[in-house]
């Protein structure tokens, strides 16, 4: 360390030393936020609600004592139980292990779809909007006017078009939230756009792409971060919702939204195979929304919308 | 006790404490003061120092996180920390009131200026018509001429300066026994903030109330009040009379701070500034010392050992410094103990035009209302610049002031080209500059350069210095990255930060230093002209004092030429050789800077002039003070543009015919109908006086 | 004459429109009957239970079907056979008006399945009715005024009472051109009411030619899109009558005070189907290893909840006691001999294909039951539920009912089986949606559809049912029971296998 | 302000353009045979071909839509497919009786959250606050057709306090309906509580950080004139914009709540019209929801800019 301050030194040492100093200060960042999380009781639930589930995905098979579609022969209809700790359903599958197993399913499922609505929204927003013009104009009335859909509306329309699947599901979080994402990282371009810093570097002659790489897409990242956690609650709500109305992902899979509306007839004789996955959704719910909370805080200080 | 007059606030050893994250900070540490009735006192220190911090304590009110951990403060005798909720209230609506610092912020903006005022003095037994008229009686005691008008307001159709004023017409509601004011005038104009100065000199003489004036402009305080405490990191570093300030301040921070202010007509070149170097310490890692120790030049081994008591002095001031004793004897040159490597400026290279427009016009088109347009109403524009035509001589400083709203923002934008103009010629050393950026090529790029004004945006936050400089470096020379890399240490050291700060990330830094890394990346393609937009106009005295030396040094070290933009002209004065005066969009004054700043001057040079707050209570110089607020850019007033508020208006010909150029002297010309010899007969003689005092 | 204890007067029309049910006067009786909402109410188009229940009510058929698929009198007060079996003499009640008041004479029949026949049309029962020659009154008889009509036909068909009673064939009125203008039937109900996709408010005709019906002052339909809610409002009271609904909302139903719940046994069935003129179907091995695959006696328990009967891959349930073979029974589940088969087939490693599920009714259960079992057996299905309207209705050829490779199809209960062997197993059937075609099956299927020797006819069924648990590309899991509920403040319901063509008429508020 | 009218009416009329294209291309892209399911799936192949041509579905899609777009704006909203009722008389009544249902959960909703987020807002990050935006979510995280279910069984089947089902009569006035109102109403309040709770306590907090309740406090006034005249004044401005959005979502909950009540709505009717490729119904009530939406979104923006000086003097 102190060879290196004097002279310089070789350069590829410094460089090296540069890698090993980032690597460790992303963990510190995510050590940090997560500890700041932490430091709120609501946030602390909501993370480790979230925390759980994740957990519930990564391990889910080593949790669950059955597989997500096994049919116990004989024990169709059974209350909770030590056995079944859930219950079992109308066709006698393990309600917890369906449970438990649908935790992958709902957080890839609205993962994904969260990552790609983000992922093209940003990408949108970002060159949109720094280019200005009538381009962005046109592409913004456009998103407006998918906007004016209620969210549950357009997806149903357009799961009617792309028919049932967990792909069209994830076409459908695409089409419905790239337009919010592309607003809220147009918002933050719009105003980075003006900064002294993005200004300085246009008048050094840098290309559009460097100053939206460099320049502009870090200032959208914390917005962006919020932004993501929310839209991933709203999500796993309209999976939820879809899964619920039929038209999302397909039996079996243990969707907890198509669990609960299977189990809907069943209610009387089965009342365990919906409670639990209902309130699966409900925990995860309020679990991402108190994380994305405790985020924004974390994410954007000062800031309370 | 009783020969003492009588105390309006005694604050008693006071501590105030801040909670953050898992520790704690003093931000206040041990303060004692004493306001007698009807005097005004001033607190002055740099950003940081805990000025707003003391404020908020005396008046009860500190952040959820903020607590008072020692001491006392007692109102009229009456100690306030142990009050209970109700009486507080009572004494926040009768006895003491704060004039905040951001007015912007501190009316409610969905509330009418009346109903607002109305809720201050009423005390529920009047009628409603009562309140509202000495509701209006209050605004008419601040000056407000149509006080009907600004009650019927809401705060956003108001200036920064008539909120200023609503909101010191609230605080002399209730007739307060003591009056916080803290830095009423920041962020005005300066002939917003002359104004204000003035109102509160009258209010409180005529009240006899209190007055807490809170500043980091040691000029301002001085011109106010009958004493000024000088708060540093949290301590109270000296207590003086302004008189003392003026004669023998005995602090070096005291000192440093004056020497960092510049006066009008003070140049760089003779008589440079002596800022104080170093930063504030952090406040939860108070040195053992003397506070001022580390960036004191005369701070001996004790200075860093042993914290110095509070003395006061046979002439009644307090100080807190061990050499107090050698610096009134004169045993100890302050100044002298500092370095101020300043390079007089090389007249000898002058000639060359560097920069040159000519006619340059920026209109911004209004939107026309769909009634307007479909009425056929005429397109309107915002005639933010009108043939402006200026020249910048290579190596040389053209110093452009003005009020804000005045055009000279985006005179600097249309010459870079982030703004394209609507009309006129900009040239580089005879090269055709097209309008847009777009049109340019990246070497015309390189050689014009610019500096933003607000330092917190200079800086891409999520990049290092380091980063900042190479990419430039790499751009705009070509070098590749090791070498930018080294190339980047060099620039550091240019602008005089060590390398080490190539890792810092911009929120490691004060504002001072980024604005510092901003000039250093505009420096990187080494550029023939330099534009600098109000660039230290946000910054302490003291900072801006040494970014304003390393300019000068810079352009003797490069040879840039500088188009230095402010709206102080003592700054201006300071740096530039030649100084241009901006009026709505227009440039009314042109000269070199010694004719400028002597008469005669355009009426409104003169005004601007006036309102510089002085340390040295200006022999003599009466303020001119320019009524109502500047007109609306988009219909500018006909004839001259500023007979709306002239100060000297003749009469009829100022309203209908436009004004001629006016030689004053070679090379200073000015825009008025009065001829020279009448308009330097009309001006004070005090100012040539008071001008040539400074410049030997 | 009008039904005992309610006067035929104008108050009880007036009353079914306004005020909501429960403020009615305790002298005139509402059923309020849960249905899905109808798409179509003109007869000649309609189908659904919902659909032929309304309609039921509002006109009459010639000849009804009872709960045991005996045929019984409506309209017709007698069918009489020729010798030949060449033509039937129908005639009608001679007291039988329309709503308007105008009697119903032959003119309207023959109207109407001339309606229902004619080609151009583009009716589905053209098909049905193609054998029919002429239809007229007899000589020397005024078809205005004349309450005969004799159908000739071109062949006999020993069914033909059955097809006069075919859910579409509700009498109209002679020369009305959109039935669902006024609804001017001759049924028990007159429409006073009809707001789509939500209700429908009908009054009593008290002008009825049958004694005693209706039974009720007012018929109100209201339409459920959701099965569950319709049984909440029966639970809570807002309905009094529900029929054909998931098995566990039944079961829920049971021991609910205040509700009579009742469940009869149909020959509706679901038909999972294998396209046999493509792959992997083309091969009867594969076929077989399905059959094998499959464990109906599993699939009964946990779908239908043990309610209705287990299948035997046969359209020819045990309702038609005499046509069904007891021991045709479809071979016991095994899943090496199944791999075997499919291994023998070319598909050691496994088949994988997709199977397309409307979601109604138990559908949805069933198929995740099948992807079970036959998931051990190396047959890896994706289940794709889709709605009717697409199962049906979809313009890729691959995803619909006729052409998609695996797929399950409800069939709905009727009075005799030859129908479900003529539109649905021949070689050049309809809706042949497995796309069988097997040589000796059709020899048989003609000849029992046609020959008037019922013992004949028995065998001919018996031997078709052996092929088809043989070699048939199709598996009938099971046979669903009609499930009903009823509040007990009403009596005589007595439900059909076809629910819609429950007699309403019949139910009367109880004692 | 009137100039603000103006461009946010041309903004309204553009964006519903576009919406409306984007519904008919959208419906016109739903798989299944528009004439088999008018036909049913029993129909020959000329009938159909008969009623694609009746119906106009040959012809390009373009020319459709135009003919469409003029037939809706001159009040012909089409023959639903499904009824062969006129499609608008359908369409208004029941949007008459979403209204309803909207009307009362927004007379539930608004004030309660209100209530829960300036409470919460006021006592941020103490206890009180946990519980509520806890409590808020809990009720928002479980889905409608859950909280219906749930509803039903408590106030239905246990209390008999109201109907399991809300299928009231055409032509039912508010105060008649109310009590089949209710429980969907409660339910549709709890799709909006936790959201307009969650946005009016950050207005609240936010504002109350505000220089001027400062100034505010320190003119001596009481907490509750300077809460009730000062922070909510301002707090509660954003609210509007998020009730209007909210709007959006509960036209989304009511496609679920409508049919776990069978309330007569167009939530309800747009299962149906979906479940039988109904378009013209679809498209009406699509672009029917849509105004609603936009109106209500430019409702609250005037509503917005009219509370707002800083816009409504601009
Ligand atoms: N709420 C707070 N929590 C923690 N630290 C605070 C808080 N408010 C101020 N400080 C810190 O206390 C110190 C004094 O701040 P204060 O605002 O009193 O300074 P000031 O002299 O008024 O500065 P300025 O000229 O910038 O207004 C600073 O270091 C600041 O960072
Ligand atoms: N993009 C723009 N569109 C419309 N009007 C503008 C625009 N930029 C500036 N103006 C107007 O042009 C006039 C001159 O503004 P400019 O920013 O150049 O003044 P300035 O002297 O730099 O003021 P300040 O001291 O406040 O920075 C003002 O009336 C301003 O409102
Ligand atoms: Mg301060
Ligand atoms: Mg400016």
């Amino acid at each position: 360390m102190a060879g290196n301050t004097t002279g310089g030194g070789s350069q590829p040492a410094s460089l090296a030393t540069h890698e090993r100093r980032a690597l460790p200060a992303v963990f510190t960042r995510w050590w940090h936020a997560l500890r700041e999380l932490y430091a709120r009781p609501s946030s602390a639930l909501g993370t480790t609600l979230v925390l759980v589930f994740l957990a519930m995905a990564l391990f889910g098979p080593l949790i669950a004592p059955y597989s997500a579609t096994e049919q116990i022969s004989g024990a169709a209809r059974q209350a909770p139980s030590v056995q079944h700790l859930f219950g079992t359903d109308h066709l006698g599958r393990d309600v917890f292990s369906r449970v438990v197993l649908g935790a992958r399913d709902i957080l890839a499922l609205a993962g994904l779809g969260t990552l790609f609505a983000v992922v093209i929204g940003t990408l949108i927003g970002l060159f949109s909007a720094y280019r200005g013009g009538l381009t962005d104009e046109v592409t913004f009335r456009f998103f407006d006017s998918l906007l004016a859909l209620p969210a549950l509306l357009l997806a149903l329309l357009v799961l009617g078009v792309v028919g049932p699947s967990r792909n069209s599901v994830l076409v459908v979080l695409v089409i419905v939230y790239v337009p919010i994402v592309a607003r809220v990282v147009r918002s933050v371009v719009l105003s980075t756009k003006q900064k002294g810093y993005v200004e300085a570097a246009r008048l050094q002659g840098e290309s559009t792409a460097s100053i939206v790489r460099r320049d502009i897409f870090p200032s959208v990242t914390p917005a962006l971060t919020v932004e993501a956690g929310l839209r991933f609650s709203y999500a796993i709500f309209l999976v939820a919702s879809l899964g619920f109305l039929g038209v999302g992902v397909q039996p079996p899979n243990p969707d907890w939204g198509l669990m609960v509306s299977q189990a809907r007839p069943y209610v009387s004789l089965t009342p365990w195979a919906l409670y639990f996955p209902a309130a699966a959704i409900a925990l995860l719910v309020i679990g991402v929304n108190l994380a994305a909370d405790g985020l924004k805080r974390v994410m954007l200080p000062g800031r309370e919308v | 006790m009783s020969d003492e007059p009588h105390r309006a606030l005694e604050v008693e050893g006071l501590t105030v404490t801040y909670r953050r994250g898992q520790g704690s900070l003093d931000a206040v540490r041990n303060v004692s003061l004493r306001i007698a009735e009807g005097q005004a006192y001033g607190l002055v220190g740099e950003s940081g120092s805990g000025k707003s911090t003391l404020a908020l304590a005396i008046m009860q009110y500190l952040p959820e996180n903020g607590l008072i951990s020692g001491g006392a403060i007692r109102l009229a005798g009456q100690e306030l920390a142990t009050l209970p909720g109700e009486q507080m209230r009572q004494v926040w609506r009768e006895q003491i009131k704060l004039v905040p610092q951001d007015p912007g912020s501190s009316l409610n903006p969905s509330l009418r200026i009346g109903d607002q005022l109305d809720e201050a003095l009423s005390d529920g037994g009047e009628t409603r018509g009562g309140v509202r008229e000495r509701s209006l009686e209050q605004l008419r005691q601040v000056h407000i001429a149509d006080p009907e008008r600004v009650a019927a307001s809401y705060p956003h159709q108001l200036s920064g300066g008539m909120q200023q004023r609503v909101l010191i017409a609230m605080a002399l509601a209730g007739q307060p026994s003591l009056l916080i004011l803290d830095e009423p005038t920041t962020n005005l104009d300066v002939t917003t903030e002359a104004a204000i100065l003035d109102l509160v000199c009258e209010l409180v003489q005529s009240h006899q109330t209190a007055m807490l004036y809170v500043s980091h402009n040691l000029a301002v305080v001085a011109a106010v009040c009958d004493r000024i405490a000088v708060l540093y990191a949290g301590e109270l570093v000296e207590d003086l009379t302004p008189e003392q300030l003026r004669s023998q301040p005995l602090h070096p921070y005291t000192v440093g701070l004056l020497d960092s202010l510049p006066r009008v007509g003070q140049r760089a070149g003779v008589d440079p500034l002596l800022p104080i170097a170093g930063n504030m310490p952090r406040l939860d890692e108070v040195p053992a010392g003397c506070v001022f120790a580390p960036r004191c030049p005369i701070a001996l081994q004790l200075c860093h050992e042993l914290r110095p008591d509070l003395e006061a002095t046979q002439q009644g001031s307090l100080v807190r410094c061990h050499r107090w004793r050698e610096i009134q004897a004169g045993a100890v040159d302050l100044r002298a103990a500092r370095p101020a490597n300043v390079t007089a400026p090389d007249e000898s290279l002058s000639g060359k035009i560097a920069l040159e427009t000519k006619d340059l016009v920026k209109h911004f088109p209004v939107r026309r209302s769909l009634r307007e347009a479909l009425r056929r109403t005429p397109p309107r524009s915002v005639h933010a610049v009108d043939d402006v035509s200026l020249q910048v001589g290579q190596r040389r400083t053209l110093g452009l002031v003005g009020e804000s709203g005045s055009g000279k923002t985006t005179t600097a934008r249309c010459i870079v080209g982030l703004v394209e103009r609507t009309g006129g010629e900009v040239s580089l050393f005879d090269i055709a500059l097209a309008p847009g950026l777009d049109g340019r090529d990246a070497a015309v790029l390189h050689r014009l350069q610019m500096v933003f004004q607000n330092p917190e945006e200079a800086l891409n936050p999520h990049r290092t210095v380091g980063d900042v400089l190479q990419r430039s470096l790499e751009r705009m020379r070509g070098l590749g990255k090791t070498e930018a890399r080294q190339q980047a240490g060099r620039l550091l050291e240019a602008v005089r930060l060590p390398p080490s700060y190539l890792d810092h990330t911009p929120g490691q830094l004060s504002g001072g230093e980024k604005q510092r890394v901003a000039i250093a990346r505009a420096f990187a393609s080494n550029p023939d002209v330099l534009i600098l937009d109000e660039s230290v106009s946000a910054l302490d005295v003291s900072v801006q004092a040494s970014i304003l030396n390393l300019l000068t040094d810079l352009q003797s070290e490069q040879g840039s030429a500088y188009l230095f933009i402010s709206h102080d002209l003592a700054a201006v004065s300071y740096l530039a050789d030649d100084i241009a005066v901006m009026y709505l969009g227009q440039v009314v004054e042109i000269g070199p800077t010694e004719q400028v700043l002597q008469p005669p001057f355009h009426p409104y040079t003169e005004a601007l002039l006036s309102a510089v707050p002085r340390i040295d209570a200006a022999a003599g110089i009466e303020r001119i003070l320019l009524s109502g607020d500047l007109p609306s850019a988009v219909d500018p007033p006909g004839g001259c543009r500023f007979h709306t508020r002239c100060p000297r208006l003749l009469g009829e010909i100022c309203r209908t015919q436009a004004p001629p150029w006016q030689q004053a002297a070679p090379g200073h010309r000015y825009r008025c109908h009065i001829a020279p010899n009448e308009l330097a007969a009309m001006q004070s003689p005090a100012f040539r006086d008071h001008i040539t005092t400074v410049s030997p | 004459p009008p039904p005992a204890g309610s006067p035929a007067s104008e108050p009880a029309a007036a009353d079914a429109t306004g005020a909501p049910a429960p403020a009615q006067p305790a002298a005139s009786s509402t059923l309020r009957v849960a249905m899905e909402a109808p798409v179509q109410l003109d007869p000649a188009f309609a189908s659904s239970d919902s659909e032929i229940a309304i309609l039921n009510a509002v006109y009459d058929y010639l000849v009804d079907v009872d709960e045991n698929n005996r045929l019984q009198p409506r309209l017709a007060s007698s069918v009489v056979a020729s010798e030949d079996g060449l033509s039937y003499t129908v005639e009608l009640q001679p007291n039988a008006t329309f709503h308007d008041g105008s009697p119903v004479t032959a003119a309207d029949v023959i109207y109407t399945f001339n309606r229902l026949r004619d080609p151009e049309a583009g009716l589905p029962t053209a098909d049905l009715y193609s054998n029919i020659v002429d239809i007229a009154a007899p000589e020397g008889s005024d078809p205005a005024t004349g309450t005969t009509v004799v159908f000739t036909l071109q062949a006999p068909d020993p069914f033909f009472q059955y097809n006069l009673s075919d859910n579409h064939a509700l009498i109209v009125k002679a020369g009305t051109e959109d039935p669902t203008a006024d609804f001017n039937g001759s049924g028990p109900f007159k429409v006073v009411n009809y707001s789509p996709e939500d209700r429908m408010e009908l009054v009593a005709n008290d002008a009825y030619f049958i004694d005693g019906k209706p039974g009720v002052d007012n018929l109100e339909f209201i339409f459920f899109a959701d099965q569950t809610a319709a049984v909440d409002a029966l639970k809570g009271g807002q309905v009094d009558l529900n029929m054909r609904m998931a098995t566990p909302l039944y079961l829920s139903l049971q021991g609910e005070p205040g509700i009579v719940t009742s469940s009869i046994p149909t020959n509706g069935f679901d038909l999972v189907r294998l396209r046999a003129d493509r792959e992997p179907g083309n091969d009867p091995r594969v076929i077989e290893a399905f059959k094998l695959a499959t464990d109906r006696q599993a699939i009964f328990d946990t779908v239908t909840l043990g309610l209705g009967a287990v299948g035997n891959d046969s359209p020819i349930g045990p309702l038609y006691a005499d046509y069904y073979s007891t021991d045709a029974v479809a071979p016991a589940r095994d899943v090496a001999k199944a791999r075997e088969l499919l291994a023998a087939a070319g598909y050691a490693d496994g088949l994988s294909l997709d199977l397309y599920v409307p979601e109604s009714g138990d559908r949805v259960a069933l198929a995740e039951v099948l992807q079970q079992q036959w998931q051990e057996a190396g047959i890896n299905v994706d289940i794709k539920s889709v709605p009717e309207s697409v199962y049906y209705g979809s313009d890729n050829p691959d995803q619909n009912w006729l052409g998609a490779t695996l797929g399950i199809t409800g069939w709905g209960s009727r009075p005799y089986p030859q129908f479900y062997l003529d539109v649905m197993l021949v070689c050049d059937a309809k809706w042949n949606e497995s796309h069988f075609c097997d040589e000796e099956f059709d020899q048989l299927a003609t000849m029992a559809g046609t020959t008037l020797d019922e013992q004949e006819r028995m065998e001919a069924y018996k031997d078709i049912q052996h092929i088809l648990i043989e070699r048939g590309p199709i598996i009938v899991p099971y046979f669903f029971a009609q499930l009903g509920a009823i509040s007990d403040r009403f009596e005589n319901f007595n439900m059909k296998a076809f629910a819609g063509r429950t007699d309403l008429a019949a139910i009367t508020p109880a004692q | 302000m009137s100039r603000y009218i103006a461009r946010r009416l041309l903004f309204l009329l553009l964006t519903l353009l576009l919406t409306s294209m984007i519904i008919f291309v959208v419906t016109q892209w739903l798989p299944g045979d528009v004439a088999r399911v008018i036909l049913g799936r029993e129909a020959s192949e000329p009938a159909l071909a008969a009623l694609r041509a009746e119906l106009g579905l040959d012809q390009p899609l373009p020319l459709q839509y135009v003919s469409w777009l003029g037939r809706f704006l001159t009040g012909d909203w089409g023959t639903s497919y499904s009824t062969g009722e006129p499609v608008r008389a359908l369409v208004l009544e029941r949007a008459g009786n979403s209204m309803m249902l909207a009307g009362l959960t927004l007379l539930i909703a608004v004030p309660l959250s209100l209530l829960l987020g300036v409470v919460a807002g006021l006592k941020a990050d103490k206890p009180l606050d946990a519980t509520i935006s806890i409590g808020s979510l809990a009720v928002v995280g479980l889905p409608e057709f859950v909280t219906g279910l749930i509803l039903i069984e408590v106030f239905a089947f246990r209390l008999h306090l109201f109907p399991a089902n809300s299928s009231i009569r055409p032509g039912t006035g508010f105060f008649e309906a109310l009590p089949q109102l209710v429980l969907p109403a409660l339910t549709a309040t709890f799709v909006l509580l936790a959201y307009v709770t969650r946005l009016t306590r950050a207005g609240v907090v936010e504002e109350m950080r505000q220089g001027y309740v400062r100034t505010a406090t320190l003119k001596g006034l009481p907490r509750r004139t300077v809460v009730g005249r000062h922070v909510l004044r301002n707090a509660l401005l954003p609210t509007i914009t998020v009730l209007a959005i909210s709007f959006g979502w509960l036209i989304g909950g009511l496609i679920v709540i409508e049919n776990v009540f069978n309330y007569p709505g167009l939530g309800r009717l747009m299962t149906f019209a979906i479940d039988r490729r109904d378009l013209p119904l679809m498209q009406a009530i699509t672009l029917i929801t849509v105004l609603a939406f936009a109106l209500a979104n430019l409702g609250a923006d005037l509503l917005y800019a009219g509370l707002n000086p800083r816009i409504r003097l601009e």
